[in-house]
């Protein structure tokens, strides 16, 4: 079985994960086209190449980001997510009320 | 009958003291102790083991390693035993396989004469005309499919698995691998040497390196007292890797466990797979591979015959024809297809003992006695081309052929692992390349077949995987061997046919050609149209002639041929040890066993346990309606531990609730709960539940039985892109639940609550407090989802139990009862509350199923918030609503379609007959056109009637909720 | 303390009942922390025994703990020790177990072999200002403890993780899955026995303790109450 | 025995060798009126039906690898109509109905095998669900009911009515489920296909598009580039892959699905059994080999390789399922490539690029549907780009207008 480093448990049988999806930008979505959201919510790239990607160690209740090949399978990195989210995420309002 | 063995030191693996009386095929044998079915069984001249798959040919063992399907046996609980490897018991009962009639004389042998009918692929074209016939020929087909028969009524025994791990992992006990262990031992690292025979030393354990055996005998006893007097090495025998996961995974089989063995470096030194020849009947029983003729005498002393040929494309075979001189049988001849001589001291040496040796010749056809039981002789020829052989034939009789056609290395588990195979015309052989890292390959395996060389390799693949884990800086020299060991076509087409390239499927020389002539050319179409290697020893002598066969037959070289892919398992296993001791999980609430007491009938609810109703399930419709009857008139209690319960605390912990929830949480009051329905991305609502604020910074949120861990690990995934101040807890296992329902319900919480202020004023509808309960820390709510004055009390598990006996004592003045969750089904379908994911599906928005008026727009962002404006803004296609129908009509059944003329426009949700309503109420998908209350929706309930019901508001019963805010 | 036998309480017997004191009936049993606990199952009962393997419901015993960025700051508040790096645990000289889960949880276990209220007295008082929050892990979790020689072994029929004394010493702690629930297993020494504490979900407690037993058989191991720990055996 | 048989008996030469299944390999034309790429059996069906039926013959299939080598081979050969959605139970009901004439459409017995699928429900939920598909499968003429316990011990004795603890409480039957050679309904129809005309170009891989305004003009392959009227896309396992080449994303992840197969034993199992909640079905195959398939790997990837945990865990419910299969030997496991949608239903018809057409998303339940995309795709490409009444629920655009049509319920280790 496939061992995954986790950054905070260490090396670990991949079945100790749950994977959580690719990480992928949100549009602002009171801003954005219907057009831009569906693709959001239900388009992927699904190419062959690096993604990063949200994991969980489920015993440990982590989660954290993966760099993974997708077609090898390879895990070239993994790391803590305040690596890449690093500020207090806001949205804008809804337009509609504001304009209300 | 009794068996007659060779003299010692033949014999490694018997017990002479031991005799073992057994039975094959209806008769009665004996063998010893260390014997395999198959020894014991050709000890005693037996050699007819089973029928083959297609045309029911007598069959016997091949490879006497595990290596064919021709020993393939029935026990009385176990189909496909290999013989050669099942170790005999006494008093074991064996039987052949697939045959009708008796193994001796199998009326299915006459398909073997029609085989000229049977050309491969023949049954693609016939047995469908005219159209409706195949469904009568399929019947008679089938039943000629499969080998053994299961045993239906098998009981399992204890299987189980263990994780094992260690610095080096070798597969293979031969010189290679022993060599190996040795090495890799020397740095201190922990090795574990696997071996799936049941002694170490591989082809020197029955293979004579040497001319007369002695430097061979002396090499293994060196080697194996070594590693067994080496600490750091630990041995398994009996024990099959039976394949190669990502990152050096290894299952090893043994005995009734699977042992998962997880290497930091692999070495395999797997050995060669021995091959045969193909020419016309070369699957007679008495036509073995050399080498299990080697293993007959050196492990079970068992002489194979009196008057033998040995037919060899390598010097391996002299020495064969040396050993099986030596053990006094009568060695007609050498027959070597090579054309110019070798090895002049093994000639010599075969000439020192009379042996005839014919070179540039082949067996052209093996000649059997009646019925093709055995080989009674051989017909030679010259070689006078490839394939080709001239018309003067000489004719041995004999009883015993030996035969080496080359090798072919064991490569699955290296396949498995990603490695490359490709043929060098020079050598007649395959090879392996592109290992991945960490994985080495040394011995036969690796192409090396002279001893001292096979020796070097084990070093060598041990220093690499040494070096690799930073414990060695040599750096090990390769090992070339320049043997060639394979004969370059020992594939000898007969006009009669009959020459097997594959046993296991009974596939000819030409049956291979011919689906290339068809348009199969591709190795894996020739494959799956023929089914060469397709059978139980998955190829492992039918790979090589057949890349030969294809390659030629399409103008390819062999490598581009290629073989088909190697998938795990290398053995076919056995599914118990797959599934070793099975775990499966499951949770139960601290008032279980009261339930389990009070005659619970118990409903599965994800990894739960839940009660359904409390009374004999023969009258679930009573116990239901008087069970809901009772919280109606008077107080009930209900098990809802198994809800999810989740902690948000902390600075940011309302604005955390704001974004996953739809509804609005800045402004929700301390001391308040608010319904909370959550939903996904694509805006379909996914979970619910009830929050209450318990500080300014501090949530308690509940959600359904099954979307616990679901929705803790989206609030979690969530809040590490969003970084609020928050902390999320999960404690759905700390705390026990139960709602005390009905118009008593104050009464007997007055009973045990002394420190909170139980007034409708003090502790009205919606509110949340804190208190204890006889004695027990508890967080109580006012809820209302069955409609009647109501508490729930959620409190520290451990105290769950005596909870539960608190409140039943207490309730005794007020009868109170336990209900179940289809009793509390129905009470909250008399309010019009819906169940997520019974009244709701994948589809389903908040506006379809009622729920807009708890989704806040007006705040920046919820989960989903984006997807639930655009369906809502779609035009809406159906909608939930509430019907009734009469007491006596049909009652419809969730899953029931709602209908409109032909159309489907949705479908009951849920429906119960209500004593309360006085009649059959449920709730329905129906045409946004039917949603209106006086509507009619039509419903097609079983037996294909259709009933009107009226469509009705919701909630059916006290619509001014008076009751629940009492 | 209070000793007495019981198949099941009567209904006022032991407000706070461990999750599987029913898979003990007949046991001795006696107050630890106002809860039952297993004093003594079988009358054979001996170190001897916890060196075969046995296996130990602690459940009873009091724990709390605190988790966020402010909890290391508490425990050291409290003059506990603090254990040096992510999830590792260290044994204070009372003979409390205290763990670290990942970065900045924390919890702090009694000694099962004598009462734990002053300790829990003292502990209440965690603060739930920001940054450190309180956890309810007496209740989430149950508290088994196994020994003997086999407990490597043991576990390797459970568990996907390395704990052969070499790799998994005293004071080793994994977050990992047992029998295919999440577990904690920490390797540490009771009254100088060294045994595996393995805390894992209450409402699955039940099903670990027979998965622990069913692979604890094949070493001739079996069930034992605390007293088995006390020097006096 | 049938004449037939008697025939070839009767002849020295092989008696096939007139009458390859299929030629062999030619050069590249210059120009096809229809490139079809992918060589399974979705693409070699669609060309089939464009020369039988609308006389369009200038047609070339490009297959990266061989015939039929990708999930048309790997597949475990489920065949059944018994879905959720009325789209999806017209869809499927068609396909049915030719499967069950395909052998003497081709004449070629892909050897159908009608079996009957049965379905077990283990919660009430399931239950509901099950009710929903039988009354929806009745009402669009499907043959499928809700059975009881006692009917289900009836159908298939030997199996264990409280796997793991979940007791059987009702069972989905579905008269129609049935199985066939998977390999031979690719290699029938590419023999009808190439007898009339069409060309089979196996080891062609597609490299590229040449799309002038918005049009597709010509494909790019690893042997030359040609030119094309239009482009039909069937690469189940690679959708997004090649639909990146042609300049668009799609509504697809893609995840390995493995299945394994145990050796041959006399034949004791008619129906092809299922249960979702254990994520295990069951079949056992014309051979007499057990053949076992579940859910889907956990996370999306390009490579078939094996897994021993998904093995363990499938084969654990197996024996659930059927305790004595404990002592049967398992031969060999295998991995697909599976385009999974949100909604668990295809992806057909148009695309963002003209005269580029879809069949795509065909997760784990492309084999069932092989005849009747066949037949939708060749009548979309004949129409010039009018989408079949039949197959316009699963456009492509159903994801940007949020109207999905989901089958999730219905797929579940059923396949």
């Amino acid at each position: 079985m496939k061992i995954m480093q986790c950054p905070l448990n260490g090396p670990r049988n991949i079945s100790e994960f749950v994977y959580g999806g690719e990480v992928r930008q949100m549009p602002e979505p009171n801003l954005c086209s219907d057009e831009e959201w569906a693709e959001y919510v239900f388009f992927h790239d699904n190419q062959i190449g690096l993604v990063q990607e949200w994991w969980l160690h489920a015993p440990s209740g982590y989660w954290f980001i993966a760099e993974r090949h997708t077609a090898s399978d390879d895990i070239v990195r993994t790391f803590d997510p305040s690596e890449r989210f690093k500020e207090r995420v806001e949205f804008a309002p809804n337009p509609e009320v504001s304009a209300a | 009958m009794t068996s007659t063995r060779l003299p010692a030191p033949m014999g490694l693996l018997i017990d002479r003291g031991q005799p073992l009386t057994f039975e094959f095929a209806g008769q009665h044998y004996q063998g010893l102790a260390g014997d395999s079915i198959a020894s014991a069984l050709l000890a005693n001249q037996r050699w007819l083991l089973s029928r083959s798959f297609k045309y029911h040919r007598p069959r016997g063992p091949l490879t006497m390693a595990g290596q064919d399907a021709n020993t393939l046996v029935q026990l009385p609980d176990e189909p496909n035993v290999l013989a050669d490897r099942f170790p005999l018991t006494a008093g074991l009962r064996a039987e052949g396989q697939n045959y009708s009639g008796s193994l001796d004389n199998d009326r299915g042998a006459a398909l073997g004469l029609l085989g000229r009918f049977l050309p491969v692929g023949f049954y693609y074209r016939t047995f469908f005309r005219p159209l409706g016939v195949w469904d009568q020929w399929e019947k008679f087909i089938r039943k000629t499919a499969g080998l053994g028969h299961a045993d239906l009524d098998f009981k399992p025994q204890y299987h189980d698995k263990a994780y094992r791990f260690y610095d080096v992992v070798i597969v293979g006990a031969g010189p290679a691998g022993l060599q190996a262990a040795l090495t890799a031992a020397t740095a201190g690292v922990s090795v574990l040497l696997v071996e799936e025979q049941s002694l170490l030393g591989g082809a020197l354990s029955y293979h004579q390196f040497d001319a007369d055996g002695e430097r061979t005998a002396q090499q293994r006893h060196a080697l194996v007292e070594q590693v067994q007097s080496t600490p750091n090495i630990d041995v398994m025998l009996n024990a099959t890797c039976n394949g190669w996961f990502t990152d050096n995974y290894l299952p090893v089989i043994q005995g009734n466990r699977m042992h998962k063995v997880r290497a930091r470096e692999c070495i395999v030194a797997s050995g060669a797979y021995e091959q045969h020849v193909v020419f016309r009947n070369n699957d007679l029983p008495g036509i073995l591979l050399c080498s299990a003729a080697e293993r007959l005498m050196s492990w079970y002393a068992v002489k194979p015959g009196q008057r033998a040929v040995v037919l060899t494309g390598n010097d391996e075979g002299y020495s064969t024809a040396l050993m099986l001189h030596a053990q006094g049988v009568d060695v007609a001849a050498v027959v070597d297809l090579r054309p110019e001589l070798h090895s002049p001291t093994l000639a010599q040496a075969l000439a020192e003992q009379q042996i005839p040796l014919m070179q540039h010749s082949t067996v052209f056809e093996a000649l059997a006695t009646k019925g093709n039981k055995h080989l009674r002789g051989v017909d030679i020829r010259r070689i006078s081309g490839r394939g080709q052989v001239d018309g003067h034939s000489t004719i041995i009789d004999c009883d015993l052929l030996c035969m080496s056609g080359g090798y072919m290395p064991a490569y699955q588990l290296l396949c498995q692992a990603g490695a490359q195979l490709s043929y060098s015309d020079e050598r007649c052989a395959f090879s392996l390349s592109n290992l991945p890292d960490h994985l080495h390959i040394a011995g036969s395996v690796n192409g090396i077949h002279s001893l001292d060389k096979v020796l070097a390799d084990g070093v060598r693949a041990a220093t690499r995987a040494l070096v690799n884990m930073g414990l060695s800086d040599g750096t090990p020299e390769t090992v070339t061997c320049t043997r060639v060991v394979n004969p370059e076509w020992p594939i000898f087409p007969h006009p009669k046919g009959k020459e097997f390239v594959d046993f296991d499927e009974d596939l000819q020389a030409k049956d291979i050609v011919n689906a290339t002539k068809l348009g199969y050319r591709d190795i894996q179409l020739v494959k799956r149209f023929s089914t060469v290697g397709m059978g139980p020893s998955q190829g492992r002598h039918s790979a090589l002639p057949t890349a030969r066969l294809v390659a030629d037959a399409t103008d390819r070289s062999v490598t581009e041929t290629g073989v088909t892919t190697a998938r795990p398992p290398f053995h076919a296993e056995k599914l118990a040890h797959i599934a070793g001791r099975i775990f499966s999980p499951y949770r139960q609430t601290a008032m279980h066993h009261r339930h389990l007491e009070m005659g619970a009938q118990m409903m599965p609810a994800g990894s739960w346990q839940r009660p359904a109703y409390y009374g004999p399930a023969a009258e679930r419709d009573r116990w239901v309606q008087e069970e809901a009857q009772h919280v109606r008139s008077k107080v009930g209690v209900i098990d809802v531990s198994t809800l999810g319960g989740i902690e948000v605390r902390g600075p940011d912990a309302a604005e955390f609730m704001n974004r996953i929830y739809t509804f609005a949480f800045l402004k929700q009051p301390v001391g308040r709960t608010r319904y909370a329905v959550f939903t996904n991305e694509q805006g379909v609502v996914v979970d619910d539940g009830v929050a209450s604020r318990l500080a300014e910074d501090h949530f308690y949120v509940s959600t359904t039985t099954s979307g616990a861990d679901a929705v803790y690990r989206e609030m979690t995934r969530w809040n590490a892109q969003w970084r609020l101040d928050v902390d999320i807890y999960n404690v759905t296992s700390a705390f026990s639940a139960v709602n005390v329902a009905g118009p008593d319900a104050r009464k007997v919480m007055e009973q045990l609550v002394q420190d909170v202020d139980l007034s409708p004023e003090g502790f009205p509808y919606l509110a949340y407090r804190e208190g204890t309960i006889g004695g027990i820390p508890a967080r109580m709510m006012r809820v209302g989802f069955v409609g009647e004055l109501g508490y729930e009390i959620h409190v520290p598990s451990s105290y769950g139990e005596a909870l539960w006996d608190l409140l039943l004592e207490a309730g005794k003045p007020w009868a109170i009862r336990p209900f179940g969750v289809e009793s509390q089904r129905l009470l909250r379908l008399e309010k019009g509350h819906i169940i997520v994911s019974q009244d709701t599906d994948g589809m389903s928005h908040p506006g379809e199923v009622g729920l807009e008026w708890a989704v806040n727009r007006k705040k920046p962002f919820f989960v989903g918030c984006r997807s639930v404006d655009i369906m809502m803004a779609l035009p809406q296609k159906r909608q939930l609503v509430g019907f009734r129908l009469p007491g006596d009509s049909p009652r419809p059944q969730e899953g029931h379609l709602v209908l409109r003329g032909d159309n489907v426009t949705g479908n009951v949700t849920s429906c119960e007959y209500s004593g309360t309503m006085g009649g059959i109420i449920g709730m329905a998908y129906a045409a946004v056109a039917d949603a209106t209350p006086g509507s009619r929706i039509h419903i097609r309930v079983d037996g294909g009637q259709t009933v009107a019901a009226e469509v009705v508001s919701l909630p059916f019963y006290d619509a001014d909720n008076a009751r629940q805010e009492l | 303390m209070s000793q007495i036998k019981f198949d099941t309480p009567t209904r006022t017997q032991f407000s706070r009942r461990s999750p599987i004191y029913r898979q003990q009936a007949g046991a001795l049993f006696g107050e630890r922390d106002g809860a039952a606990i297993a004093l003594q199952v079988s009358d054979d009962e001996s170190r001897a025994q916890l060196q075969q393997g046995a296996l130990l419901d602690l459940s009873a015993t009091f724990r709390t703990g605190a988790r966020g960025r402010a909890a290391s700051q508490w425990l050291t508040q409290q003059q506990l020790p603090l254990p040096a790096q992510a999830n590792q645990s260290v044994t204070t000289g009372d003979g409390e177990l205290i763990l670290r889960l990942g970065n900045s949880e924390f919890w702090i276990l009694g000694n099962p072999l004598r009462e734990n209220g002053a300790l829990a007295r003292q502990l209440q008082s965690a603060p739930a200002t920001a940054g450190c929050y309180p956890l309810s892990c007496q209740h989430s979790h149950s508290w088994f403890a196994l020994s003997g020689k086999c407990r490597s072994a043991v576990m390797a029929k459970l568990c996907g993780v390395d704990m052969r004394e070499s790799v998994f010493g005293s004071g080793a702690l994994a977050m990992t899955s047992v029998a295919r629930v999440s577990a904690i297993v920490v390797s540490h020494e009771l009254q100088g026995v060294p045994v595996f504490s393995i805390l894992s979900d209450s409402t699955s407690a039940t099903y670990m303790w027979q998965a622990l037993l069913d692979a604890l058989q094949e070493f001739g191991g079996s069930t034992a109450g605390i007293t088995s720990l006390l020097p006096a055996n | 025995m049938p004449f037939s048989l008697l025939k070839y008996g009767l002849r020295d030469d092989y008696p096939f060798e007139k009458d390859p299944d299929l030629p062999a390999p030619t050069e590249l034309k210059r120009h096809y009126d229809v490139v079809i790429v992918g060589g399974g059996g979705h693409g070699v069906a669609t060309a089939y039906y464009l020369a039988k039926y609308h006389g369009i013959t200038n047609v070339a299939i490009l297959e990266k690898g061989y015939l039929g080598g990708g999930n048309t081979a790997r597949n475990t050969a489920v065949i059944r109509s018994n879905y959720l959605t009325p789209e999806g139970v017209k869809f499927y009901t068609e396909s049915v109905k030719l499967f069950k004439g395909l052998s003497n459409e081709f004449d070629f017995n892909i050897m159908y095998s009608r079996r009957g699928q049965l379905t077990l429900a283990h919660t009430d939920s399931a239950i509901r669900a099950f009710r929903q598909r039988a009354e929806i499968n009745r009402h669009f003429g499907g043959d499928t009911e809700l059975i009881d316990p006692q009917q289900i011990r009836e159908l298939v004795p030997t199996l264990n009515m409280n796997p793991g603890d979940l007791p059987v409480l009702a069972g989905l039957w579905h008269r129609d489920g049935a199985t066939a050679r998977h390999d031979a309904v690719a290699w029938g129809y590419a023999k009808g296909a190439t007898q009339r005309g069409v060309e089979l170009h196996q080891l062609t891989e597609v490299t590229g598009f040449e799309v002038e305004n918005n049009t597709v003009r010509a494909v790019k392959t690893n042997r030359g580039t040609v030119q094309c009227g239009c482009v039909v896309q069937a690469v189940a396992g690679h959708s997004s892959l090649l639909a990146a080449k042609a300049g668009f994303r799609m509504p697809i992840l893609t995840y390995p699905l493995q299945a394994m197969v145990t050796q041959p034993v006399k034949p004791f199992l008619n129906p092809l059994v299922s249960s979702p909640a254990l994520h295990c079905y069951v079949q056992q195959t014309g051979r007499g080999e057990l053949v076992f398939g579940g859910g889907s790997d956990p996370y999306p990837l390009y490579n078939t390789r094996s897994t021993l945990d998904l093995k363990e865990s499938l084969l654990a419910h197996a024996v659930e399922l059927f305790p004595f299969m404990a002592n049967l030997r398992l031969m060999r496991q295998w991995t697909g490539l599976t385009d999974m949608t949100s909604d668990y239903s295809p992806i057909m018809g148009l695309s963002p690029v003209d005269n580029y057409y879809l069949d795509a998303g065909w997760g784990t339940w492309g084999f069932k549907a092989t005849p009747i995309c066949g037949w939708t795709m060749a009548q979309l490409v004949a129409s010039g780009g009018k989408v079949p009444e039949l197959i316009e629920p699963f456009a492509m655009e159903r994801f940007r207008s949020f109207r999905q049509v989901n089958e999730m319920g219905a797929t579940a280790a059923s396949h």
